[in-house]
C-alpha cells in the first residue's frame, strides 16, 4: 500500500485538457489507495519535460507514467528510468512502438496522426474538400500532426489551411472571421481543443454560418457538447483522457502488488463523440470526459 | 523696473527674428506631435492594405468590425500602460492580471453561484487592490517596475493556475454566460450596441445580409460590441485626462523627473500608484469583456499581451523612460497592431510571419518617434 | 527692522548616523536677501529642504509669522508662502513651458461636469509672467529643453513669484551660468526682493553673494558660523569663514588674491 | 609642493581615525560583495530543501545532476545576460535565439544533410551576426535595447516558425543525434565526461547501477553531461573576464557611464556589440547542447527563457541599470533557481505554485540586493 | 617663450544647422595655464571636445608639436598626450577608485597564457598618486559614489598626470566646489603647471581665472574675442568681455561691483 507513481505530462500549467487527467489520477490514487504526482514542463518547454522525467527517476518512485510528446527528447530519460528498474507506462502522445523502444510496459494513448485522418475520413465522407484547421498550438508538434492527418485523409495539401491563432479568444475568433471571408468556400473547420473551438464557435455564430460548415474538434467540454446538441459541431474526438490517467494507475498498482500486468498497448481513443452519443458525455465533460 | 523688462523684450524680439525659426513654427507645431509617427505609420498601414486586401472583404463592414475589435482589445490595454509609462513606470503583470481576473470572475459566478454583477465588482476590487500593491512596492522599495511587476507576472499567473485547480480541478471555467444572463452589470462588457442601426443600414443594402444558415436575413453585422465602446471610452478619457487636467500635468511631470515633481508638491506617488491601478483596472475590463463575450476564462489568457500594450504604446509615440507620450498615439499603435494582425490574414501572408511583420514595424516606429520626439523637446 | 517672514530655530536633522545639521538657526524679513554660504557638505541643501517641506527636521522649531508650524510635504509649504527653486531639478525638461510654470497648481476650469486644465489662461499669464522677467517665449508649448539654463532658472522663479511666494528659496542658482546669465538672474533677485519678497539666496560664490545680500549665514559642518549684516563683512572675511581659513592662508602664498 | 603633500596626507589622516570607520572596514569588505545576497540567498535554498526533500532523493547522485544541469542551463544564459547587463544593455532575445538556432542546426543536419560541424558553425556565425545586429542597431539608433530587443524577440520567433514550417512542415526536427554520430564537434556539446570515475563510483558502491534493460550493470549516473561542462567554462571565463582583465574594466565602465568611459578612451561601442555577441553565443550554446543531447530541435524552444536569465542576474545582484554586478552572483542566481524549481518537484509542492515562489524569491533577493549595494556605493 | 605644445588653428564645428565655433584659434605651451572664458553656450565645451578627440572639427587644424594631427578617437588625443576632465562625466560612481583610475589604460600582467588587469600594481600606484594630490584614500577599493565632489575631480587630474599628459584640460572643475575644495582644485591646477604641463583652464568665475591663469581668451558666440597675458588685463575688463559689456552694465547701477 502506498505506492508512489509520477505522472510527467508535456502540457503547460495552464493546458485545460490536462485536467481530466488529473482527476483520473486522483480517482485512481483514491481507490487504489496509492499516491499519484502530476508534473509538468511549466512552460511546455519538453526540454525541461526530460529534465522532470530525470527528476522522477531519482526520486525513485514505484512507477512512472509518461507521454511521449517527442520521441527523440524523452525516450533517453525514459529508457534510463525502466533500465533502473522502474516500471514506465505511456500515455497520449506517441505510438506503440516509440512505447516499445522504450521498454515501457504500455502504451495507453491514440495516435494524433491517424486521430487527425480519422477526422479527416468523416469530413470527406461529408464532403469536405477546403478546410481550416485552427491551430492554438503551432508550436506544439503534435498539434500540428492532427492539422497534416486531416488533410492527408482529405488527398489535400494542407498549405495555409493551417492557421497559427494564438492562443487569445477574441484573435481566434477574429482570425477565423478574417479566413472564412477571404475563403468563402471553406466547408471544413478543425479545431484542436476547446482554446480553439470555443472562439471558432462564437465566430460562426456571429457570420451566420453556424451549422452550414462542418465542424470536428479534438476534445471535449461543455460548449463542445452543447454544440455537438444543436448540430453546428458534427463530432468531437475524444481520446479519453480519463482512461490515459486512470489505467496506468490501477496497472502500475497491480504490478508493483501481484506482479500481474496485461500484455498489449491500450488505444484509449479516438472515439467519435456526436450527437447520437452525447448524452452520458455531457454531464461530465471537462472532468472526467 | 518695468523699463528694464521692456527694454530686454524689444531686444529679445530682435534677436528671434533674426532667428528665421518663427515664420515656419506654426505650421511645425501643427505636424509635430508626439503622435505624428503613429499617424503617418497608421496611413501607411491602411494604404498598403487597401491595395493588397482591397479586394478580400478587409474593409467590408464585417472586415471592418472584424479588424476593430482586435485593435479594440489591444487599446484597452494600450491606454493604461500609456498612462503609466508617460507616468515613469511599467507593468510587466498586465497579461497575468488579465487571465486572474477572469479566473476570479468565472470561480465566482459559475463555481459559487453568485450573481455577476457582485463577481465582477470583486475582480474590480481584487485588481485595483494588486495594482496599488505594484505601486506601493515599486514606490517604498525604490526598485524598478521591471523588477517588481516581473515578479507579480509571476505570481499572478502562479495563483491563477493554483486557485482555479485547487477550486474546480479545471483551467478554464465555461458557462459564464448562461450564469449572467439578465445581470445588471454583465451586459456593460459583452453585449452589443447599436442593433437597430444595423439592421436598417442592412434594409438600406449598405450592409449585407445573411443569405443562409440560421440568421438568415439578419444583417453580417449584428451590432458594435461593448468592447470597441469600452476602448472608445478609455482612449477619450485617457485622451482628456492627459491633455486636458491638472492631473494629466501630475502624470507628466512624475514621469518627466519624479523628484522635480515633488519638490514642487506634485504628489508623485499617489500618482504613480493610481496609474498601476489604472493599468490593474484596464486589464480587468480586458478580461471581463473576454470572460462575458466568450462565456468562459481560461488561467493561460493574456499570455505576453504585456507586451502587445508597450509595443502599441511606443509605437504610439511614447518615451519607456516616461514623461513624454499620448494616449491618442498609443490608440492608433493599438489600431496598426490590429490592422497588421488582420490585414496579413486578409492578404493570405502566411500567419507565422505575422511576428516579423510586427517587430520590423516597431523598429521603424520607434526609430521615426524618437526623431519626431527630439524635434519637439530639443533634446539631443 | 520688520519682523521675521520665516524664523527656523535650532534645527537639527540627522540621516541615520550622519548627523547633517546641528543646530542652525536662520530668520529672514520681508523685502531682504539673506545669502546662506558654506563649503560642500556643510548643509546647505539639507537646511533649505527642511525649510520648504521636503525633510522633517529632528529637532527645532519653524515659526512663520511668529506661529509655529510643521510641514509634511512641499505642498504645505508652499501654501505657507515658501516657494524653492532647486539647482538641478527645477524644471522637466521634456514638458511645455506652461505646463512646467504651473506644475502642482494648475488653474481649472469647468466645462460641464468636469473641471479641466484652463490651457488658455494659463499660457496668457505664463507669457505675461515671463515677459515681466525679460524673456519672451517663442511659444509657451515650447518644451523647456529647447530652453537656456539661465532661462529655465528665470521660468522657474518666475513661477515661485506668480504663485504669491513670500519667501523665496533659490538653491546655487548660478553655479552653472555663464557672467550674463548670472547677472540676468541677480537682477531677477533684486527685482523679486523689491516687491517685498524674502529671498533665501544660497551661493558657494562670495562675489554672487556680496552682489545681492543683505544678510549673510554661514554653515560649517552642520553648525552656523554667525550671521552678519550686509556692510558689517567684506568678501575676505566672508571667504576665511567659509573655508575656516587655513587652507586658503597656503594658498594666497602660491597664487595671491581671494579666489 | 612635496611639503603641502604630506601635510595634508597628515591630516586627513587624523580626521579619518576620526571616523571611526577604518576597523571595520576589513571585515566589511570580505562580506560585503555583490553576491552577498545570492551566497545567502543560495546558503538558504539548500538548508530548507535538506530539511524538506532530504529524504526523496534530491541529494543522492542522480538527483544532485538532476537539478545540477537545471541549474548550468540557467548558468549558460545568465552568464551572457550577466555580462550584457553590466555593460549597461539587456537582450530579450535569448529565448527566441535558442528556438532559432536549434532550429538551423536541425534542418541543416537532418533536412539538408550537411555535416553537424558544419551546422554547428552555421547557427554560431548566425547568432553572433544577429547578436551583433542588435548591438549595432540599439548603439546606432540610441533606442533602448528593451525595445531593439524586443522587437528581435518577435522577429526571430516568428522567423523560427515560419522556416521550419515551410521548409518541413512541421515545428519540431529530430533525428538530429543520428546525423550526429561520429560527428568531430558535436560531441563537445552532447557527450558526457568522466564516464570512468562514474563506473568506479558505481563499483564501490556510491552511485546506483541500472538493473534491468540493455544498459543494466552500468551506473545510473553516465557522466557528467557537457552542458555542466560548458557553464563552469563559461563561469570562470565571465568572471575572469569582468573582474581580472581589462576588458572586464571596460565593460563596468560602458554600463556605468557609457558617456565617461568614451571620453577616457574606452571603445564602448565594441564592447556593448561585443556583449550581445556573447549573449547570442551563450543562447547558441545553450541550443546547441539541447539540440545534440536530445535530438530535436522544436520551434518553441526556449519561451521565457529571457526572463529567467535575468531573473537569474538580477537575483545574483547585477543592476538593471549597468555598470554593477557579478558572474558569481549570476551563477548562484541559476543555482538557486534550479535548485528551487526541481527541488520543488522533488518535495511533491504543486507545481503551479513555482511561479509563485519564483516571484516572491524575486522580490526579496532585490531588496537585500539593493541593500547591499548601497552600502558598498554610496548611493542613495 | 617656449614653442606651443598644441595649437588649434581657426576651427570651426557645426551641428547640423548650428554653428557651435566659427573659427578659434588657441595655444597652450609648457608650464602655462591657458584660461578659456566665455558665457553659456560660447562654445567653450564644444571647443575642447575638439581638442580632446571627442568632436571632429568641420574645418580647421590641430597642430601638435608643430605637427599637424586628426584625432579620430579620444584615445588618439590621449595618445598625443592631451588629457581631459570633463565637468559631470569624470568618474563612474559605482566603480572602485582604481578601476576608475585606470579606466581605458589597464595595466596589464601575463598570467600564463592570457593577460590580466594588474590590480596589485594598480592599487599602490593609485593609492601613491592620490596621495601626491592631497587625498589620501581609505582603501582603493572605496567605491567613487562615496568621495566627495571635489576628491572626484582631484582623481580625474591625478589620472591625467599620471598618464603623461603634456595637455591637461578642466572643463569648469570648480563650478560646483565650495572654497576649500575649489582652493584645492587651483593649488592642485597650481602643483600640475609647475610639473610643465600644459593647462586649459575653462571657467565661468574670472576671480578662478585670475587666480592660476598665464593667459585667458574669451570666446562669444564661437568666435575668439581675443586672448590675453596676465597682467595685460584686470577681472573687470575680462567680465566686460565675457558679458559683451551691455546689460552687465545696467545691472552695476542696481547692485555695484562686479559679479
Ligand atoms: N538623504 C541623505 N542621507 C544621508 N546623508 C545625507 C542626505 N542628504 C544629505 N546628506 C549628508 O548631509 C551633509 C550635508 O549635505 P548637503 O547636501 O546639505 O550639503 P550642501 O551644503 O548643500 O553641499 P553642496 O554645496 O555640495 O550642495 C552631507 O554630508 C551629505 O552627505
Ligand atoms: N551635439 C550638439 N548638437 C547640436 N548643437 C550642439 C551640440 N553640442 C553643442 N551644441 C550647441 O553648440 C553651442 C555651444 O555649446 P557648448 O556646450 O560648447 O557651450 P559652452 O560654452 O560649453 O556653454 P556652458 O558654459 O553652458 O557649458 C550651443 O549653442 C549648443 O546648443
Ligand atoms: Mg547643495
Ligand atoms: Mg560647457
Amino acid at each position: 500500500d502506498g505506492e508512489r507513481f509520477v505522472l510527467v505530462s508535456h502540457a503547460p500549467d495552464s493546458d485545460s485538457w490536462w485536467n481530466t487527467i488529473k482527476n483520473a489520477i486522483a480517482v485512481a490514487g483514491e481507490q487504489m489507495n496509492v499516491e499519484v504526482e502530476y508534473r509538468n514542463p511549466p512552460t511546455g518547454d519538453l526540454a525541461d519535460m526530460a529534465r522532470i522525467i530525470e527528476q522522477a527517476t531519482a526520486s525513485n518512485p514505484d512507477g512512472i507514467i509518461a507521454t511521449i510528446a517527442d520521441y527523440d527528447v524523452l525516450s533517453g530519460p525514459l529508457s534510463n528510468a525502466v533500465a533502473k528498474g522502474i516500471p514506465v507506462i505511456t500515455i497520449n502522445s506517441g505510438t506503440e512502438e516509440q512505447s516499445k523502444a522504450i521498454g515501457a510496459l504500455m502504451h495507453v494513448g491514440q495516435p494524433e496522426f491517424a486521430a487527425g485522418k480519422g477526422a479527416g475520413e468523416k469530413a470527406k465522407a461529408a464532403g469536405v474538400t477546403k478546410f481550416l484547421c485552427v491551430n492554438h498550438y503551432i508550436t506544439n508538434p503534435a498539434s500540428v500532426e492532427r492539422c497534416q492527418g486531416y488533410a492527408e485523409a482529405l488527398g489535400v495539401e494542407l498549405g495555409d489551411q493551417m492557421i497559427d491563432s494564438g492562443q487569445d479568444p477574441a484573435e481566434i475568433k477574429s482570425k477565423v472571421m478574417a479566413y472564412l471571408q477571404t475563403n468563402p468556400d471553406t466547408n471544413g473547420i478543425l479545431t484542436l481543443g476547446p482554446t480553439s473551438a470555443h472562439p471558432t464557435l462564437a465566430a460562426l455564430d456571429e457570420m451566420g454560418k453556424a451549422g452550414t460548415i462542418h465542424f470536428g474538434t479534438f476534445d471535449l467540454s461543455s460548449e463542445i457538447a452543447e454544440a455537438i446538441k444543436s448540430d453546428v459541431i458534427a463530432f468531437a474526438i475524444d481520446q479519453q483522457p480519463y482512461l490515459q490517467g486512470y489505467l496506468p494507475v490501477v496497472i502500475l498498482t497491480n504490478l508493483a502488488r501481484y506482479g500481474v500486468v496485461p500484455g498489449n498497448s491500450i488505444n484509449s481513443g479516438p472515439g467519435f463523440v456526436t450527437k447520437a452519443n452525447i448524452a452520458l458525455v455531457e454531464k461530465y465533460a471537462g472532468e472526467y470526459r | 523696473m518695468a523699463d528694464t523688462g521692456e527694454q530686454t523684450i524689444e531686444q529679445l524680439k530682435e534677436e528671434i527674428r533674426d532667428e528665421r525659426l518663427r515664420e515656419t513654427s506654426r505650421l511645425r507645431k501643427m505636424f509635430i506631435r508626439p503622435e505624428l509617427g503613429a499617424i503617418c505609420g497608421a496611413i501607411l498601414v491602411f494604404a498598403f492594405f487597401l491595395v493588397v486586401a482591397g479586394g478580400s472583404g478587409m474593409f467590408a463592414p464585417e472586415g471592418i468590425i472584424n479588424w476593430s475589435v482586435v485593435s479594440a482589445q489591444f487599446a484597452i490595454i494600450a491606454v493604461g500602460a500609456c498612462l503609466l509609462m508617460i507616468a515613469g513606470e511599467f507593468d510587466l503583470s498586465v497579461g497575468s492580471m488579465i487571465g486572474f481576473s477572469g479566473i476570479v470572475i468565472a470561480l465566482m459566478t459559475v463555481q459559487w453561484g453568485l450573481p455577476a454583477w457582485f463577481a465582477i465588482i470583486v475582480a474590480f476590487a481584487l485588481a485595483l487592490a494588486i495594482g496599488a500593491l505594484n505601486g506601493y512596492l515599486v514606490i517604498k522599495t525604490g526598485l524598478p517596475s521591471f523588477i517588481v511587476t516581473l515578479a507579480f507576472l509571476y505570481i499572478l499567473r502562479g495563483a491563477t493556475i493554483y486557485i482555479s485547480i485547487a477550486t474546480t480541478r479545471k483551467t478554464i471555467i465555461g458557462g459564464v454566460r448562461e450564469a449572467a444572463e439578465g445581470d445588471p452589470i454583465a451586459w456593460l462588457f459583452g453585449g452589443k450596441l447599436f442593433s437597430g442601426l444595423f439592421v436598417w443600414l442592412s434594409d438600406i443594402g449598405i450592409v449585407d445580409k445573411f443569405v443562409a444558415g440560421p440568421k438568415a436575413g439578419q444583417p453580417v453585422v449584428e451590432g458594435i460590441p461593448m468592447l470597441v465602446i469600452w476602448a472608445i471610452a478609455l482612449i477619450i478619457f485617457g485622451h482628456v485626462l492627459l491633455t486636458r487636467t491638472k492631473f494629466g500635468n501630475w502624470i507628466f511631470a512624475s514621469g518627466g523627473d519624479s523628484q522635480a515633481a515633488r519638490y514642487v508638491g506634485v504628489p508623485v506617488n499617489r500618482v504613480k500608484i493610481l496609474m498601476f491601478m489604472f493599468s490593474a483596472f484596464c486589464a480587468t475590463v480586458f478580461a471581463t469583456c473576454q470572460v462575458m463575450e466568450f462565456g468562459s476564462a481560461a488561467a493561460d489568457r493574456g499570455l505576453l499581451k504585456e507586451f502587445e500594450a508597450i509595443i502599441s504604446v511606443v509605437i504610439g509615440g511614447a518615451l519607456l523612460t516616461g514623461g513624454y507620450g499620448s494616449v491618442i498615439g498609443a490608440a492608433l499603435g493599438a489600431l496598426i497592431f490590429g490592422v497588421v494582425q488582420q490585414g496579413l490574414f486578409f492578404a493570405g501572408v502566411e500567419s507565422s510571419l505575422f511576428r516579423v511583420f510586427l517587430g520590423v514595424i516597431l523598429l521603424l516606429a520607434v526609430i521615426l518617434n524618437t526623431y519626431i520626439r527630439r524635434m519637439i523637446t530639443g533634446e539631443r | 527692522m520688520s519682523a521675521p517672514l520665516v524664523e527656523l530655530v535650532d534645527i537639527e536633522k540627522h540621516f541615520g548616523p550622519v548627523i547633517a545639521l546641528n543646530g542652525v538657526s536662520v530668520s529672514v524679513k520681508a523685502g531682504e536677501c539673506h545669502c546662506l554660504l558654506g563649503d560642500n557638505g556643510a548643509g546647505k541643501s539639507t537646511f533649505i529642504k527642511t525649510m520648504s517641506g521636503v525633510h522633517k527636521p529632528t529637532r527645532g522649531k519653524i515659526l512663520v509669522d511668529g506661529k509655529e508650524r510643521t510641514f509634511s510635504s512641499p505642498r504645505d509649504a508652499m501654501q505657507a508662502g515658501i516657494a524653492t527653486v532647486y539647482q538641478d531639478l527645477a524644471m522637466i525638461p521634456l514638458m511645455s513651458v506652461t505646463r512646467n510654470f504651473w506644475m502642482g497648481r494648475e488653474p481649472e476650469r469647468r466645462v460641464g461636469p468636469i473641471k479641466v486644465f484652463d490651457f488658455r489662461e494659463a499660457n496668457e499669464i505664463t507669457m505675461n509672467e515671463m515677459a515681466k522677467m525679460g524673456i519672451h517665449l517663442r511659444s509657451p508649448d515650447q518644451a523647456v529643453g529647447t530652453l537656456s539654463g539661465g532661462e529655465r532658472q528665470t521660468v522657474a522663479i518666475a513661477r515661485a513669484v506668480y504663485f504669491g511666494a513670500r519667501v523665496l528659496i533659490l538653491d546655487e542658482p548660478t553655479s552653472a551660468l555663464g557672467v550674463r546669465q548670472t547677472s540676468n538672474v541677480l537682477a531677477t533677485i533684486d527685482k523679486v526682493r523689491k516687491n517685498g519678497i524674502g529671498i533665501v539666496f544660497i551661493t558657494h560664490n562670495v562675489r554672487h553673494a556680496m552682489a545681492v545680500g543683505d544678510r549673510f549665514t554661514v554653515l560649517n559642518r552642520g553648525k552656523t558660523l554667525g550671521t552678519a549684516q550686509r556692510g558689517e563683512i567684506t568678501a575676505e572675511e566672508l571667504q576665511d569663514m567659509m573655508a575656516g581659513g587655513q587652507e586658503l592662508a597656503q594658498l594666497e602664498g602660491s597664487l595671491g588674491g581671494t579666489v
